[in-house]
């Protein structure tokens, strides 16, 4: 199981106020769809191009096939620009 | 308009060249003589990489008309090696890492030969004052002082 | 493969770059240094308003003018819509492609709208002032506060704010609002003993290299176009030409010139696209460059902001919970680096209850690009203010306050994520122990301390090593060199040869010849370019290894690589690199290595600097005493760019803190678009910058590299700023501390304590 | 645009006086090529004074000198005796820019762009100084605070240049000192500038003294009061107080993007107190 951490406001506007949920996946792409079957409308979102996702403090700008091991923290935050 | 006709001397060869009477020196340099070394950075005289030595005196090339250059004495970055023997602001600028994207490095050259030649044993402050001319956006100036003040040093046979 | 710190025998040292020769004798080609047969000059009109309908344009009469051999507007460019993958944040191409050329509206003061390209630079310049457009002037906003009022003029009729559910129905400067953090920051406040609130803004402030955009296109007549341009990277260039265009990436082959510096500012297109219309249309090479003014008016400044930080903490000094919300100033189009000011900029702490809201709006200034660690000086310099006024309350040293309270490994980020192994303690202990931090002050003198984060990326690399006939190695990699990376990339590359590094010869190749790779920017060259030449290396190290084992008729097994050679325990003489390579032929044919890769595990960089200052109270002059800058590395692969790195890093904080920032008239106008008024520091503004690099390696990288790049322009700002109040007493909450700013402020203070 | 290079004063004047369309003056070059390349100006003829022998050597005469209006500011500094005669007015000159901008930039030329801002007008304007002028009318002399008439503008009539600067031979104890207050320490224009010249009396009062102030007006000024607030005294903290409000009150300044009114006014004081403080001092030492 993943333990997904919606920081901010994403658990307020996309997760009935959820902010930790687990969900069966071993990669961000099976993350998001176990997410999108708890609360329609979300994927779109966690997967849109300015979002990265951190799988245990590890930040992927473009991590949507990523695995995620077993007990993995995923966050999914705005992408960074560099300078 | 009939362009200027201007006979000088550039790194030590005569240079004969025509040039609209409002092309700057650093345009003929760049856009007539293809001698690209020099660079523009503003042409306001403000950022320094442009500097050329004229009759002895550092200058900026974007803020002379080429139509001064007639029987002048032009150095530019290009001639301050000599032969494959660099000058000691060029080997200790290599050496201690003084540049880094080195765009402003042209002008800092001219600027530190030209400061050397006038005042061999230059303070920290006196060549900091004398390189306020010379913009770098980069190094936060450190190590460019550093490598001066060395290859005055150098220079004067002295070991820095 | 992991290389043991004390067995290193070229990273660590310093190496002459091996580009270093053409640059101290002015031979290396910038982006306005290369020029082409039958080559037409290029310049571009640009608005006079700050905010204005286009009503026509009519470019007849500079059509008609001898030598004028094509002109292109908006009109021009095809109607791209939808997002282009730029590597790290998705660019909205439609937004982009009226930032190139406006269409319908101009929104800046410098907006570019027409083009021209004749014969002469000279007829170009006259030919733009034959160019008749109508305009429709609207007014205009410029603070991004105002901006945001629901009666400020409204930039795009069509823009809706992002991250408010339901959307809004009216429309809005306001481009999106995002929220991150976690716990309860009322319960939090709640538990606090004191409490510090403060609001800070800062100004426009560009990146300020000194190489104006410049680049060089020509396209034939099948489609096939050729750029040379200055860029932070060839392949962002080609991908958004392309797309901006219509074109494929395969058409558009781009040729890094070197770059004349660029901080972020050049991860972007201006003149390229105009410059490849140009040429489309004359069918000729066409040279495009631009003024410093141009520069300055019409190429992405950082964004102004207006932020609110409210921080509580217990009697003993733990913080209990924080809060922030910051304004940012996107200019013409959205795109602020606001989303990385919420993220990083708390990130120095170790919270409970932290709660930040960003709001990315529009005004009327030129659309902002990144700029070296984008939003996270803003975001330092007021969060990193209100620490030392908590730490001050408290009456705790500012070091000891950071320290108790510092992210460490286990830390969540603010934005969620739990750091792995990372330098923050380690940097403010060198603080505390550094002699700068103990030596005495004098009379108007003053300390300032400030904590500072950037995340550092790793993204998409591709490397190829080619074994040369005699041995030598030539690397081929993506990246523009804009501080010495060819440098580290050879370095890298003899470590694992076991080679010198005059052996290994770097060349940054143009997109025809090497796969996709990043910008060179986000402080992730030496991290993930350096990744892919190492396992490109240590891929050609197998074919050596195999090769020799075959001129040997030995098992691979038996075959160890070890200070350049091929070494069995059967054989007395090892073989060489030069030996296997001149046997190439025979073993099999040219011995290559590749590598490719998506960087994982890019190490977050943590730096704390030291400031002193001196302030003339009676004009309000700041001099820059005294500094030191620490930051943890990782591993320091050439340690006199590292240096470099954070010496250029604390010089433009300085400058941003101190003097620059873009100066407005009352109608939207840039009043200070040159280097005398946008005032950057000078060589005898700074005294010698002190470094002190921390090594904390970071494991997913073969020699434990971090980015350093963009960390050491984070602290400076608030360390000024620390230091200024130090000096003085004043609280100098708004950005530049200008002589005129501080002395108003002096007398207030003053006149207060009266 | 054509360029000329007379070799004689004549020469240049009636190029001047005979040309058609507007001309302009060329000794340094560092402002005119400035605004130049921005489209400020569109000259039809540029007329360069670097060949004319008067314009370019500095000559003493009677304990006076004679500065050649294209003589660059490098040169001046270089000059020993009028560095030592006048330190406030090489001081000036050797602030401008940067050593680039000095090896070229004139005294005729910092006074002729007419900027409120020019570094080296207030200096001369302490020092009494007088320009000669010729043009088609023939010579005459013009002190130089009657040069400049506004932002960009001189009194000069149509083929007048200015041949020279031309300093008065002074009594032993005199000196003069020149401040600016600029934000970075090098490269910007001045925020305010304060020009400063006295002369000692046996006793070590004040005997003369002038002051001159930039930038803090439309035309660089000559502070009367400021001056007499330092004749008779010692230059003790009352009398500079007294000279720097003189000198504040003069002010007329703008709010532009390098100051304030209220600062420039301030810090004009400032500045005025110090370099008066500084001519105090060298006079003394004579």
């Amino acid at each position: 199981m993943a333990r997904v951490l919606l920081s901010g406001d994403l658990g307020r506007r996309f997760a009935d106020g959820e902010a930790e949920i687990e969900v069966k996946g071993d990669s961000v792409r099976h993350v998001i769809a176990a997410l999108e079957d708890l609360y329609p409308g979300i994927a779109e979102v966690l997967s849109d191009g300015r979002m990265a996702v951190a799988i245990d403090g590890t930040i992927h700008q473009d991590g949507l096939y990523e695995p995620v091991p077993a007990d993995a923290e995923v966050i999914f935050m705005p992408a960074i620009g560099g300078g | 308009m009939a362009k200027q006709h201007v006979n000088t001397t550039i790194n030590g060869d005569p240079v004969e060249f025509l040039c609209e009477p409002d092309q700057t020196v650093l345009d003929v340099l760049r856009d007539v003589l293809g001698l690209t070394g020099s660079k523009e950075g503003c042409g306001t005289g403000d950022c320094g990489a442009c500097s050329v030595i004229v009759d002895g005196r550092l200058s900026c090339g974007c803020l002379m008309l080429g139509a001064e250059a007639e029987g002048r004495e032009i150095t530019t970055v290009e001639g301050i090696a000599e032969g494959d023997k660099l000058h000691p602001v060029q080997q200790r600028i290599l050496e201690e890492g003084a540049l880094q994207c080195a765009f402003c490095t042209p002008g800092f050259v001219v600027a530190a030969k030209a400061l050397i030649d006038q005042n061999p044993d230059p303070t920290e402050t006196e060549a900091r004052y004398w390189l306020a001319g010379n913009l770098c956006r980069c190094t936060g100036y450190d190590k460019i002082i550093r490598a001066v003040m060395n290859a005055a040093a150098d220079v004067r046979g002295e070991a820095a | 493969m992991t290389y043991e710190d004390g067995k290193l025998k070229v990273v660590g040292t310093r190496p002459i770059r091996p580009d270093g020769v053409d640059k101290v004798t002015g031979r290396a080609n910038f982006g306005a240094d290369h020029s082409m047969p039958g080559m037409l000059w290029g310049r571009i009109l640009r608005s006079p308003h700050a905010h204005a309908r286009i009503t026509g344009i009519d470019v007849s009469k500079a059509e008609a003018l001898p030598g004028v051999k094509a002109v292109v507007t908006g009109a021009d460019m095809a109607e791209s819509s939808g997002s282009a993958d730029a590597g790290e944040s998705a660019i909205n191409l439609r937004d982009l492609s009226r930032n190139v050329l406006a269409h319908d509206k101009v929104l800046y003061d410098g907006h570019a709208i027409a083009a021209i390209a004749a014969t002469s630079d000279k007829i170009a310049r006259e030919a733009l002032k034959l160019i008749d457009v109508g305009y429709e002037v609207l007014p205009h906003v410029m603070d991004v506060d105002e901006a945001m009022k629901p009666d400020a003029p409204l930039l795009h009729d069509d823009m809706f704010t992002e991250g408010i559910e339901p959307t809004p129905e009216t429309s809005s400067n306001i481009a999106k609002k995002m929220v991150i953090g976690f716990g309860d920051v009322d319960d939090g406040f709640a538990k606090a003993d004191v409490i510090i609130e403060r609001t800070l803004k800062t100004a426009p402030v560009h990146q300020g290299y000194i190489e104006p955009h410049a680049c060089v296109a020509t396209i034939s007549e099948d489609g096939q176009a050729v750029v040379w341009c200055s860029s932070q990277g060839q392949f962002v260039i080609r991908d958004l030409c392309s797309q901006l265009l219509g074109m494929e990436a395969a058409d558009v082959r781009v040729i890094p010139a070197e770059i004349g510096g660029g901080f972020g500012g050049k991860t972007t297109v201006y003149l390229e696209p105009v410059a490849l219309m140009l040429s489309q249309k004359s069918s000729r090479p066409v040279k495009m460059t631009m003024t410093r003014g141009e520069v300055f008016r019409a190429t992405g400044p950082t964004s102004a902001s207006s932020m609110d930080v409210k921080i509580g903490a217990t009697r003993d000094g733990r913080i209990t919970a924080a809060s922030a919300e910051f304004r940012f100033q996107a200019g013409a189009f959205p795109g602020s680096p606001v989303g990385a000011a919420c993220m990083a900029s708390f990130a120095p702490y170790d919270l409970e209850n932290v709660s930040i809201t960003g709001y990315d709006v529009v005004t009327n200034g030129p659309k902002v690009a990144a700029y070296r660690a984008p939003g996270a000086p803003q975001g330092a310099y007021a969060v990193e203010t209100v620490v030392d006024e908590l730490a001050e309350a408290l009456n705790m040293d500012p070091v000891d306050f950071r320290a108790l309270n510092g992210a460490r490994e286990g830390t969540k980020a603010p934005y969620g994520a739990t750091f792995k192994v990372v330098g923050n303690l380690e940097c403010l202990e060198a603080t505390k122990d550094h002699p700068h931090y103990k030596s005495n002050l004098g009379p108007d003198q003053g300390r300032g301390v400030a904590s500072g984060f950037w995340f550092n990326i790793g993204g998409q690399s591709a490397a190829t090593v080619a074994i040369n006939p005699d041995g030598t190695v030539s690397v081929v990699e993506g990246n523009p060199d804009i501080g010495g990376s060819r440098a580290s990339m050879a370095m890298m590359a003899a470590e694992v040869f076991g080679v010198a590094v005059e052996k290994v010869r770097p060349m940054i190749a143009d997109t025809a010849s090497i796969a996709h790779n990043d910008v060179t920017g986000g402080s992730r060259v030496t991290f993930a370019t350096g990744m892919a030449v190492v396992q490109a290396s240590e891929d050609a190290v197998e074919q050596l290894k195999k090769r020799a084992a075959k001129m040997w008729d030995v098992e691979v097994e038996d075959v160890v690589w070890q200070d350049g050679a091929a070494h069995t325990a059967t054989k007395d003489a090892p073989l060489t690199l030069a030996d296997i390579a001149a046997q190439a032929g025979r073993t099999g044919g040219p011995i290559t290595g590749n590598a490719s890769i998506n960087a994982r595990g890019a190490g977050p960089a943590f730096t704390t600097h030291i400031c002193d200052v001196e302030v003339d109270r009676e004009t309000g002059a700041v001099e820059i005493l005294r500094y030191t800058a620490i930051q943890d590395a990782g591993k320091a692969i050439h340690p006199s760019f590292v240096e470099g790195q954070m010496q250029g890093g604390v010089a433009q904080g300085v400058g941003w803190a101190l003097n620059e920032e873009y100066i407005y008239s009352t109608d939207g106008n840039m009043e200070n678009p040159g280097f005398l008024d946008y005032r950057m520091p000078v060589a005898s503004d700074l005294p010698m910058i002190d470094t002190v690099v921390i090594e904390v390696p970071n494991p997913s990288h073969p020699f434990g590299v971090r980015g350093v790049g963009e960390a050491p322009i984070v602290p400076p700002l608030a360390a000024v700023a620390n230091a200024v109040y130090d000096a003085v007493g004043v609280r100098m909450t708004e950005l530049p501390i200008s002589p005129p700013r501080l002395l108003a402020a002096i007398d207030a203070y003053k006149a207060a304590a009266e | 645009m054509e360029y000329q290079s007379p070799g004689t004063v004549e020469e240049a004047v009636s190029l001047l006086a005979g040309a058609s369309g507007t001309s302009k003056v060329l000794a340094g070059g560092t402002d005119l090529l400035v605004q130049l390349r921005s489209g400020f100006v569109e000259p039809d003829l540029v007329v360069d004074l670097k060949r004319i022998d008067a314009l370019t050597s500095i000559t003493e005469d009677a304990g006076g000198f004679r500065i050649g209006a294209a003589v660059s500011c490098a040169e001046l500094g270089e000059h020993a005796a009028l560095s030592a005669a006048w330190p406030g007015i090489v001081e000036a000159a050797r602030l401008i820019g940067s050593e680039q901008i000095q090896s070229r930039s004139s005294l005729g030329g910092n006074l002729c762009n007419a900027s409120p801002a020019a570094d080296t007008v207030p200096a001369l304007i302490a020092a009494r100084a007088v320009c000669s002028v010729v043009g088609p009318g023939g010579q005459r002399d013009i002190p130089v605070e009657d040069i400049v008439t506004a932002p960009g503008e001189t009194s000069l009539q149509p083929g007048e240049i200015v041949v020279s600067l031309n300093l008065p031979a002074r009594p032993s104890r005199s000196a003069d000192a020149y401040l600016r207050f600029i934000p970075r320490t090098e490269m910007d224009i001045a925020v305010v500038g304060s020009g400063v010249s006295l002369t000692l009396s046996e006793d070590g009062t004040v005997s003369d003294a002038h002051v001159g102030l930039g930038a803090v007006a439309p035309t660089a000024l000559l502070v009367s009061e400021a001056g007499q607030a330092l004749v008779g005294t010692s230059c003790d903290d009352a009398a500079l107080d007294a000279a720097a409000a003189a000198a504040s009150a003069a002010c007329d300044p703008i709010d532009d993007k390098r100051g304030t009114v209220e600062y420039r006014v301030r810090v004009a004081g400032v500045l005025t107190k110090r370099a008066a403080a500084i001519a105090y001092q060298r006079a003394g030492s004579r």
